[in-house]
Parts: structure tokens; sequence; C-alpha cells
């Protein structure tokens, strides 16, 4: 093997190793990419996760039916515009979207929503002056009981 | 004849038990002994009290009938407590009590095994609105057991993850006598796990008619075949 | 040339795929069973959190209460009195001539107030059994009258010889292997292990408390089916995965499961409604 | 019993300018619409669409939902105290059906 042939095959290798990870999830959320684009017009790659937001979610849920879910964001009420949920493999990512007030004095939202498998759920704040951040966490959806 | 023989099980049973424990808890555990003197309480009130909690249809209600070795088992709330008798004894019951396919140890269809494996609704009833038909079939193992990668399961049984690959079975030496010797192995721990580990939490599958033996044979070649995806 | 590129690629995308299978392997072992229980725990105390829906049928019940002549029931402490009934119960009730538990007591002061047969008490109780978002009144009776004990602690009169044989009748039973499937209570809810049956921990007789924090919060909403379960109701249908016969409410068999249980519950504070999967 | 019922808890008194939780519970089977496999045909699904809250009839928070929401919905959401009054819920489904709940605060 001669040296051009070397370099070329190691890079064709590093160029495989480094987009085959970034393909597989990309592809996995475009539903929930589409979701996103219809509903507050702009790309999920252009929201920003933030450890503003606090999501707090179960890492193991033992039935899908019933996820509990709370948000908490130390941005203040008056500069938030908007907040949504998603779930990135449920038939409709879209859960609920919540529009805040100065009179709420706080962002906070905690229910419970269904998850039909392990996946992300995602907590994006859509903000007064136009831009979006958003917090991720996954949840492993399992099956308890008998059956 | 299969409910005479129940019947007359039941009967020596009977006989059995109670004098099983009268000659055991004194011996045994004296102080609660002395505690239950003011309350005795007969294996027959038991089982009135048992008979008066179930609907009367002759169709289930053989259900509740022991056989000996359940009675046995029913003596002893752990099984470490079982003393070296009731152990013998259960084994030399239960290993009259496997039977094999017609045509004797083969390797099963794994697809089989598996939509048997997976199924939770065997050998329940159709009652008050659930959707169970008598016909359905299946071991709900995975209530228990771990057995495929990534896939729910409890943790009463052992893990049957790669259960194959831990007998090191092969697709070479998988026609070899040692092989064959080990999926008999299986069979008879599925078919009647009794006859090695008495009093056992597994279900009889095979001994009670939940599964067939070609349906306990097509289990155990899902959990040892090498194209399985338990050994993936 | 062109062969290089593709083995190359060929040797890139494997590279790749074994690294995705690496990464998914890390993160499927990272949890030990073990773990996995303390998570799903963890998920049960976050569901715990709020309001309990259950609580809806605490108020449906106290008006189903009056509308079915209960307030003439005697639970124990005197006709209609409610706070503090589910912690003595079960007791012996000379009127009855039996040992009953709050449900079964429920459904005799049915037959006796109501006027209902037997046939119908059975319907009624088992009107939302199989189903979900169901809202049955007898589901409601049960949830109000239990809510009323909330905070006491469970203290039945297992000096009563009459309970103390319905309590050693009920704990043989426990133990009693029965059935197609050779279970009993205990293949489950035994033993120092802490195991699981899927992803549900299973509380055990063996383990000190567990008991008592198991039946003290029941009736217990349940989220899967969108409902509460009553103690009868989870009977059978534990003894309907058990593969036993149909079981019958309000029975000598339930009244014997209930005062081992709730004997072995004594000194457990109530806190009704429960909440889980 | 009827669908929409629910239980609204506030606290009975608050600091003013204090955050309180508003929290509910709803009756509501929030069923997803179906479509059988076999047949192809729709099933609608029944679920709760819209939840407003009101302090002293002004619209603090309004929440779209469907049935990516449980049943017998949980929902808690924050309200700033600043005047005593009654704290309202006000909620639809897509089936036309309309509730309103009620709860008094009172601010010190």
């Amino acid at each position: 093997m001669n040296r051009r042939k070397f370099l070329l095959l190691s890079a064709v290798a590093v160029a495989g190793l480094t987009f085959a990870p970034a393909i597989k999830p990309a592809f996995a959320a475009s539903k929930l990419e589409e979701e996103i684009k219809k509903r507050l017009g702009v790309e999920l790659s252009a929201i920003k996760e933030t450890a503003e937001i606090k999501l707090t979610a179960p890492t193991i849920a033992e039935s899908g039916a019933n996820v509990p879910i709370t948000v908490e964001a130390n941005i203040p009420a008056d500069k938030v515009e908007r907040l949504w949920i998603f779930v990135d493999k449920n038939p409709i990512p879209w859960v609920t979207d919540v529009k805040f007030t100065p009179q709420n004095g706080q962002v906070f939202l905690s229910t419970r929503i269904k998850m039909g498998e392990t996946s992300n759920v995602r907590a994006i704040l859509q903000l007064k002056d136009g831009t979006f951040v958003m917090a991720t966490k996954e949840v492993k959806v399992t099956a308890g009981g008998c059956g | 004849m299969k409910k005479a023989l129940f019947l007359g099980l039941l009967a020596i049973g009977l006989v059995g038990i109670s004098t099983a424990q009268q000659k055991k808890q004194p011996a045994k555990q004296p102080q609660k002994q002395a505690a239950k003197e003011e309350v005795r309480v007969t294996p027959e009130e038991v089982r009135q009290v048992l008979l008066s909690g179930f609907e009367q249809d002759p169709k289930f209600l053989w259900k509740i009938e022991q056989d000996e070795s359940q009675r046995i088992c029913s003596q002893y709330p752990s099984m470490e407590d079982m003393p070296p008798q009731a152990v013998q004894k259960v084994i030399e019951l239960e290993n009259k009590n496997i039977k094999y396919p017609q045509w004797g140890i083969y390797w099963g269809d794994w697809k089989e095994g598996k939509k048997l494996v997976e199924s939770a609704r065997g050998g329940r009833f159709a009652s008050y609105g659930f959707s169970d038909r008598p016909t359905d079939r299946g071991g709900n193992c995975y209530a228990c057991h771990l057995i495929e990668k990534g896939v729910p399961g409890g943790t009463m049984g052992p893990s049957l993850a790669g259960y194959g690959k831990r007998y090191e079975i092969t697709k070479e030496n998988m026609n070899t006598p040692e092989s064959l010797e080990k999926l008999k192995t299986v069979y008879k721990i599925i078919y009647n796990g009794w006859h090695a580990f008495p009093c056992s939490s597994m279900p009889r599958f095979g001994y009670h008619g939940v599964l067939s033996p070609e349906e306990v044979m097509n289990i155990a070649t899902y959990l040892l075949h090498p194209e399985s995806p338990v050994n993936k | 040339m062109r062969k290089i590129l593709l083995t190359s690629a060929v040797f890139g995308l494997a590279c790749a795929g074994f690294l995705g299978y690496q990464a998914v392997k890390a993160q499927d072992q990272e949890l030990s069973p073990e773990e996995e229980i303390r998570l799903v725990q963890e998920f049960n105390r976050m569901i715990a959190e709020g309001i309990n829906p259950g609580e809806i049928w605490a108020e449906i019940g106290k008006e189903a209460f009056k509308k079915y002549n209960l307030d003439k029931c005697d639970f124990g402490l005197g006709p209609g009195k409610v706070e503090g009934a589910l912690a003595q119960l079960p007791r012996y009730f000379p009127d009855a001539k039996r040992v009953m538990d709050l449900e079964t007591r429920i459904g005799w002061c049915l037959q006796q107030y109501a006027g209902m047969t037997p046939e119908q008490v059975k319907k009624f109780v088992q009107q939302c059994w199989g189903k979900s978002q169901c809202m049955g009144e007898y589901d409601a009776i049960v949830m109000y009258v239990s809510m009323a004990s909330n905070g006491q602690k469970f203290n039945v009169n297992l000096k009563d010889p009459q309970v103390k044989r319905m309590y050693e009748i009920g704990k043989q039973i426990y133990y009693a292997r029965l059935g197609p499937w050779d279970f009993n209570c205990a293949t489950c809810h035994a033993g120092q292990k802490e195991v699981r049956i899927r992803a549900t921990r299973l509380w055990s007789a063996d383990r000190p408390g567990e008991a008592g924090q198991a039946v003290s919060i029941f009736p217990k909403y349940l989220v899967r089916w969108a409902q509460p379960m009553t103690m009868h109701y989870r009977y059978s249908e534990c003894m309907r995965q058990m593969r036993w016969p149909g079981f019958e409410p309000h029975s000598d068999l339930a009244v014997a499961l209930s005062t081992f249980l709730y004997g072995t519950a004594n000194g457990t504070e109530i806190k009704v409604p429960g909440i889980g999967r | 019993m009827a669908t929409g019922t629910a239980i609204l808890r506030v606290p009975k008194e608050a600091q003013k300018g204090q955050v309180v939780r508003v929290q509910m519970v709803i009756t509501h089977p929030m069923t997803p619409p179906r479509r059988d496999p076999q047949t192809g045909q729709e099933t609608p699904g029944y679920f709760l669409t819209k939840l407003q809250l009101f302090h002293n009839d002004q619209l603090v928070s309004e929440m779209n939902m469907a049935a990516g929401i449980s049943a017998n919905p949980f929902i808690a959401l924050p309200l700033k105290a600043d005047s005593s009054g009654v704290i309202k819920i006000a909620y639809e489904d897509n089936r036309g059906g309309k509730w309103e709940r009620t709860a008094e605060i009172t601010v010190k």
C-alpha cells in the first residue's frame, strides 16, 4: 500500500466515523423536525439547549400512559411567550403548549404525558424576542406487571 | 378418570399434610406452636374457605385441587426450609412427570418458541371484560426472565440472555450428542422444573398441559439455537 | 482506485457501526436491574406528587353513600360512622355472624339497606372490572369510606379468636400452591431478595413494613386504566394472573386474605388513595 | 359520573406577590383518534383541547392540548398572587364540552 492510498483510506474511514453517528439521530428526528417547523416556524437545529430550563422527568417510566413531567425556568415570565412540549417519537410529537403572562410570575408547568416508546422529551421556550431555547431529557418507557 | 385420580390424591394428601404438620411443627417452631394453641385451623376449614372464594363453575374449579407436590410445597414458606426428605419426595414424584415429544429430542422452530415466550395470555380464562381466550397459548416468560437484549423483563428468575452461548452451542456442534443432551436438559426444566428444583417459582408448564411437548421443544430451541435472537 | 474507495468506505461504515453498537451497548449495560428498580421507584414517587385523580371518586362516593342508605351501615363504630372504620377492619360482626372486611361489610349493608340481592351486589362490585376510564359507584363508595380513615393506623384486633382464625386461614392460603401454574401469593410477594415482575418491583411479606405499605394505599388509582382499584379487585386480578378460577368478591376467601394482610399491616398509617402503574 | 368533573386546588391564603401553584385534576378520557388497521375506518378521539386560567376574570395562562396528555389530566400552573379574589379555570374538549371551576384565594 502506497502512502497516497493509505491517506485516502484513512480519510474515508474517518469521514465514516464522524458522519455515521450524526446521520442516525437526524434521520430518526425528521418527523419531529417537521412538526417543529410547522408549529414554531424554525428549524430544530436552530434551537439551543439551555441550563436555564429545568425539565424533570423519570429516567425510566413503568408505564408510557402517564409520564410525569415538570418544567421550571429561570427566565422571567414576562420575557416568555409560550412553552412547548414535544415527544420525539410519539405519532404526534406535539403534546401541549402553554401561553404565559407576567401574571404567572414564573414559568412552570407540571403535568402527565403519554409516550408510545422510549424517546426524548423536549421543553422549548418561545421568548418574546422571537428566539427559542430548550431542554431535553430521555425517558425510557418499559412495561410493568404480569402482562 | 383423571378427576378421580385428583380426588384420590387429594384425600391421601390431606391426611399426609395434617400428619406431617403435626409431626413437624413441635420440633421446628415450639414457640409459635404454643401461640397458635388457642386457634387451630384444620385443612378442611382452609379448603372450605378457598372453595367459597371461587365461582362454582366446574369448568374451572378443578384448578384448585392440589396434587401431592403442590401440597408438600405449600408447607414450606421458604424453599431453604425444606427438609431433605421433602426435597427428595418432590424430585422423585416429578421425575415421573416428564413426557417427551413423539419424535424424541430434536431442534424445533425457534420462531414459534419466540411467540410462546412473548405471549402473556396463555392459561388465563375469559372473565370480566378482558379479552383472553381459553385457546390462547403462551408462557409469559418475560414476566420473570430477561431474555432478548433490550426487552424489559423480570428478575424473579435468572437472566436467560445469551443462554445458548452459555451452553456453548454453535452451528457446528448443535447436532452432536452433547448438544442434544443440553437441549434435553433445558426441555426438562421448562416441561417440569420441579424435577430438578423442587417447589421453585416456575410453573410446571408441560406437566400441567399449559404447553404441549412440541411447544416446550420450540421454546427450548428458541433459548439455545445459535440463530435465535437470544444468542445474537 | 475504485476498489480502494469501496473497501475504505466499508471499513469506515463498519467502524461507525461498531462504535454505534458500542454506544448502545454501553447505554444498556449502564443500568443493572437493581438500579432500574430504583429508577422505577423514583417514577412512582413522581406520579404520587400533585393531586391524585382517585380523589374525585371520593366526592362521588360521598353522594352514593347516602343514595344507597349506607348511613345506616355499622362498620363497627356505630351506624354511618366512617372515620376510622378502615383502621379496625376486618372484625367480627354478630349481626352477620361473620368476620368481615370493609368491602364485604359494604356489600352486606347494600343488601340490608339498599334492598339489593346478592347477584345485584356482585354486579355492582364488578361494574368496572376489566375496564378502563370507568366511574363506578361502588369504587367511589369504597374510596370515600377508606379516605375517611386517612392518617389513622391499622389496628386489627387479632386477640378476637374469630378474627385470629381468619388470619390463620388467610396465612395458609397465602402459601397454598394451587392451579395449573403452581402459584401461591408468596411466589411473587415473599422472600428477602428484591425482585421485579417485568419492570414492576414486588413487595414482600418477609421484608418488614412492606405488606403494610402495600395495603395501606388501597383503593389505589391505576394510571394504566385511569380508574381506582379496590382491594377485592386486586385479589381478583392477582388470581386471574395466577390462573386460578374466577374470584368471588366479598367471599370468606377475600376476608381471610384481608385479615392476614391487614393484620400484618397493624401499625401502618393509612394513606388512601395510592397511585401506581 | 360525568366527564369534565374536576378538583381545583389553590392555597387558601398567600402573601402579596407570592407565586402559588394552581393544581387541578380533570376527569376526561383523552382518547386519541384511531384508525382500524383492517377496515381503515377512523374513530375520532375524545380529548380536552383548551384550558384557560383566570384570576379575577383576567386571563393568566392558556394551554392547548390534545390526546398527548394522560387520561384524567393533572396540571399545575403558577400564579402570582397580588390580590384576593376568584381563581377560575375554564376548559373545553373537541366534542363541544365546556366547563368551569372556581376557587378563592385571600392575599394578605
